[in-house]
């Protein structure tokens, strides 16, 4: 057990700081991970992850360079404070994409989404029915179209699980989940795909088989009840008991506060809650 | 060599309406926004912008009416929020957008540079962009066995507008200090035309002593005019910062038409020179401070 | 009439210096031309041009940077030399071929080839029938191959004219030339194709519709016969009569020996004749 | 970040008999010498070598009987004349060779880098090469109408080998002043396997002073090993030139296979280190005669 693992378990904490420490989680020592725009809570999970477990974690800014030193989160996940003093610039059209693409590198992506589905398929396009006459229009898919097709693994973030966010169906595949659920990605050769969603009410995975979504835990002072009413669709629940989210230990949370994001960039995406 | 120098006026004279017009940027970054602001002021109608992320440029020429339709892969100016002007043009239906993943539109503007029909990705398989797109994307099967690829019908945009950091008369283009931004890599390389403001206009004995900062040939480029401060108010590293007092005051007014107008009279209309536009966006007060790259716009 | 235009032919001369000033003539003011490994009768030529009548000439070694400036003709066509003080160091993977593959840029290549047929397709990859069992392994195609079907104007010199290097029909088509003549080019889409083929006894160029190499021009001091014997291959004649090759001027010798080429890297590649 | 600097023999044992090598080289430019010479010492076999211009590595390697294919687009010395030990090879049917035009290299390895099945040229239409290789290059329509293209199946070569300026322990690989050689842009990214020598090994921090120098991400590299002088007798701009003098004396015995093999001995199997093999090539003169990058070889 490491300093941070033996830290107890935090009183004091928003649910952002909850989330940051479950992303963080999820990336290890030495695994090689990417994020896109305004993208706070990814880059502090991995700024995390490198500050206890996972020390030699690869974090690639989607524009920037290799191994920059921001002393903190800065107001974008992508402009310059994350090229100074990397070891290595990586331009985008041909050194990103050549990482990227080839599988054996860059194998986690971290990202949000305005609309999630039941098969992890993300919407970051249009609200509404005509494609060219739009309720919204949203940002645009950017990169996360390529990231969902060529073997990744995703990690989506939502600070506003709602029915409006989780949806029964997304109104545009910007980028592809599973797709119709079971084997259908496998059958355009997609490996990789969606691993797991983490909201500001619950933690969120994929049934191995069927590929719906299904409840992994919920945070603490959250019910069940209220994560399935949030979901737009009928989120499916595990065989066992459905455990608490595991809180961020004070020594995470003193490490988001003091170190990562003294600026609260973390907070800016959390209109709603928290 | 043949010379490349000339103004703004003359640069921009060398857009047709409607016109397929490349634009680097990247949300908050090096967007050739003189360039832009000329756009504007000649009244160009009916470009086609294609853009890897748009940020306020976009909001601009969709606000002026310039552009009608937008190949690329998203526009956003990141922390502050959506491209309001835009975003109402495309939801009125009075901008057209072909949206690509970055991959797809790497292939098709990598095509248009290597004069091939195609290039092919594996990236957005699966996504509803290609069913969206069959003119310029199709699933294509590998001839030799795999699975099926994106086919990326070549782009060949008829100019490219792009910012630097230096260049000689000539038209050699340097950036300072290397190649960063994810579209300067390709789109000048599959524009007809190419039209390039620098930061300074340098000897090409200066260019000598550092041919690795050579990003662009003289023989590629058709227009050049020096535009000190030229991607304010976005960032172009390392000189300056982006402007985020500036990024602010337009998102502020850019939900509303009449403070829009007033907006754009001030900042792109009045001004008739980059000392007019730089003393309307605050003299050498904004210089200063995004020359030191505040961090926390 | 410019200077070197106002020069009297030159009488002292060797045909190495004769197939340079032919070459130059063919590169005007703003053209842009390539070169690859050992081509110093090319890289004379274009240096020749900018020092007459084409100051504007862009002149790329196929590895190397742009208006590099050795102060003469170094022992490689493409190693540093043609890198130093250079403009933009050309990268080849992908700066130089996005350069050449747009049809835009870079329009003339400047090659020599071991065998020529009659419609101008070039070997330099086996001699014999056994591909891989060749009577002679030749250093193969390099970029040749590329540059005959990408639309380029292909310039050969040959200082060895021969029925060996001037054949009915290539053993291996390392290049693609007309073809089997007439249209075949056009039928795969091809543009450009050879231009011109400077020996050392003639120059040649290609019959407008049925592709087949005809005689241009007999250098000086060398007849129809000995060029027509010197050729593997029914070389055609043109409609009217055979001129004389124009010799180099005085000023241009003058230019070749003493500045651009006065280690006479030039004549390494005639082993017979000159 | 994880070390990666090991011993050369360490580094080549990652190498099996019967892999295909990617091998860094332009005739007489910029190859891995150190690391060919320990292919040789460890008497790899039936390597399949894929190379962009390969020069003396590949008369070498095909002398010691390392290689028994070939995947490249020209084999020569240039100035020196052809690779006589490699020719005698293919010849006699002893090396079998895949020859590919620049582009279509350039595709089938940008395939490879880019985990694509194939990538489209229009390089070699009309040429034999295609018809040579059905395997790997096959005619495609263009599925837009166009005229057809060549599809250049993916090459992922097993190894690949390259000598870089400097490098960090942790891999992170420089080249000074930018990539220039025509293979290092593509071949380690399409590699399963990296193996790098560099001229120094430094620290971290010096990296970082000029990120625009890093052309291989150290999560990218398998091995590093510090060689200096580790392309002599190639050229290894801006450090030091060709070594003519060595060039001569191989081309001088390489026709005959017992001046050959005495040549091999002297200077790859006998030399136990870097510095006894500079030594066995001249020493001090010789590199002092390279640095000065003699120019009439």
């Amino acid at each position: 057990m490491t300093d941070w693992q033996n830290s107890p378990a935090a009183e004091d904490y928003t649910v952002d700081e909850l989330m940051i420490a479950v992303l963080a989680d999820q990336f290890r020592n030495g695994d090689q991970c990417c994020n896109g725009m305004a993208s706070f809570i990814p880059v502090a999970a991995f700024m995390l992850a490198r500050l206890t477990h996972a020390p030699d974690l690869v974090w690639l800014p989607s524009s920037g360079g290799l191994e920059s030193r921001p002393d903190r989160i800065p107001a974008s996940t992508l402009e310059a404070p994350l090229w100074r003093d990397s070891i290595m610039y990586i331009e985008q059209y041909s050194d990103f994409w050549n990482f990227v693409l080839n599988g054996r590198w860059i194998k986690k992506f971290c990202v949000g989404a305005a609309q999630l589905d039941q098969f992890g398929n993300a919407n970051n396009s249009v609200i509404g029915d005509d494609y060219h006459a739009p309720r919204v229009r949203l940002p645009g898919t950017a990169g996360l179209a390529d990231m969902g097709s060529i073997g990744k693994k995703l990690y989506y973030w939502n600070p506003n699980h709602s029915p409006r966010s989780m949806v029964e169906k997304v109104d545009f595949v910007s980028a592809a989940g599973y797709l119709n659920g079971g084997d259908a990605r496998e059958r355009l050769g997609l490996q990789g795909g969606p691993q797991l969603v983490v909201s500001n009410l619950a933690v969120m995975d994929f049934h191995p088989t069927s590929k719906r979504m299904q409840l992994r835990s919920t945070h603490p002072d959250v019910s069940i009840g209220q994560v399935t009413e949030a979901t737009g669709f009928e989120l499916q629940m595990p065989e066992s008991a459905v455990p608490e989210t595991r809180p961020p230990t004070q020594k995470q949370v003193r490490l988001i506060r003091e170190t990562i994001d003294p600026d609260n960039m973390r907070k800016r995406e959390f209109h709603r809650k928290s | 060599m043949q010379e490349k120098l000339t103004t703004l006026a003359e640069a921009i004279a060398l857009v047709d309406d409607g016109n397929v017009v490349a634009l680097q940027n990247m949300a908050t970054q090096a967007a050739p926004m003189a360039l832009v602001r000329e756009l504007i002021r000649q009244e160009k109608r009916e470009l086609g912008l294609v853009v890897l992320v748009g940020g306020m440029a976009v909001d601009w020429l969709a606000a002026a009416g310039v552009i009608n339709r937008l190949i690329g892969a998203a526009v956003s100016m990141e922390q502050f929020g959506l491209c309001q002007q835009y975003r109402k043009a495309v939801e009125a239906g009075r901008i057209r957008v072909e949206e690509l993943s970055e991959t797809l539109l790497n292939a098709r503007l990598g095509a248009g540079a290597r004069n091939l029909p195609f290039l092919p990705s594996r990236g957005a398989i699966g996504s509803d962009l290609i069913a969206q797109n069959p003119e310029n994307l199709k699933m294509l099967d590998d001839p030799f066995g795999g699975f099926p690829v994106v086919a990326c019908r070549a782009l060949i945009p008829d100019v490219a507008l792009i910012h630097a950091h230096r260049a000689d008369r000539y038209g050699n283009i340097q950036y300072e200090p290397t190649v960063l931004w994810p579209d300067i890599g390709i789109m000048p390389k599959a524009a007809k035309c190419v039209i390039v403001t620098a930061e300074e206009i340098v000897d090409t004995e200066v260019m000598r002593r550092h041919p690795d900062r050579t990003i662009l040939p003289g023989f590629m480029v058709d227009a050049l005019v020096e535009v000190p401060f030229g991607a304010h108010p976005t960032s172009f590293f390392p000189n300056y910062g982006y402007d985020s007092r500036f990024h602010r005051e337009w998102t502020d007014v850019s939900r509303d038409d009449e403070a829009v107008s007033a907006f754009l009279d001030r900042h792109v209309l009045t001004p008739s020179t980059q000392e007019e536009y730089l003393d309307a966006a605050g003299g050498v007060a904004t210089l200063s401070r995004i020359e030191k790259w505040e961090k926390r716009g």
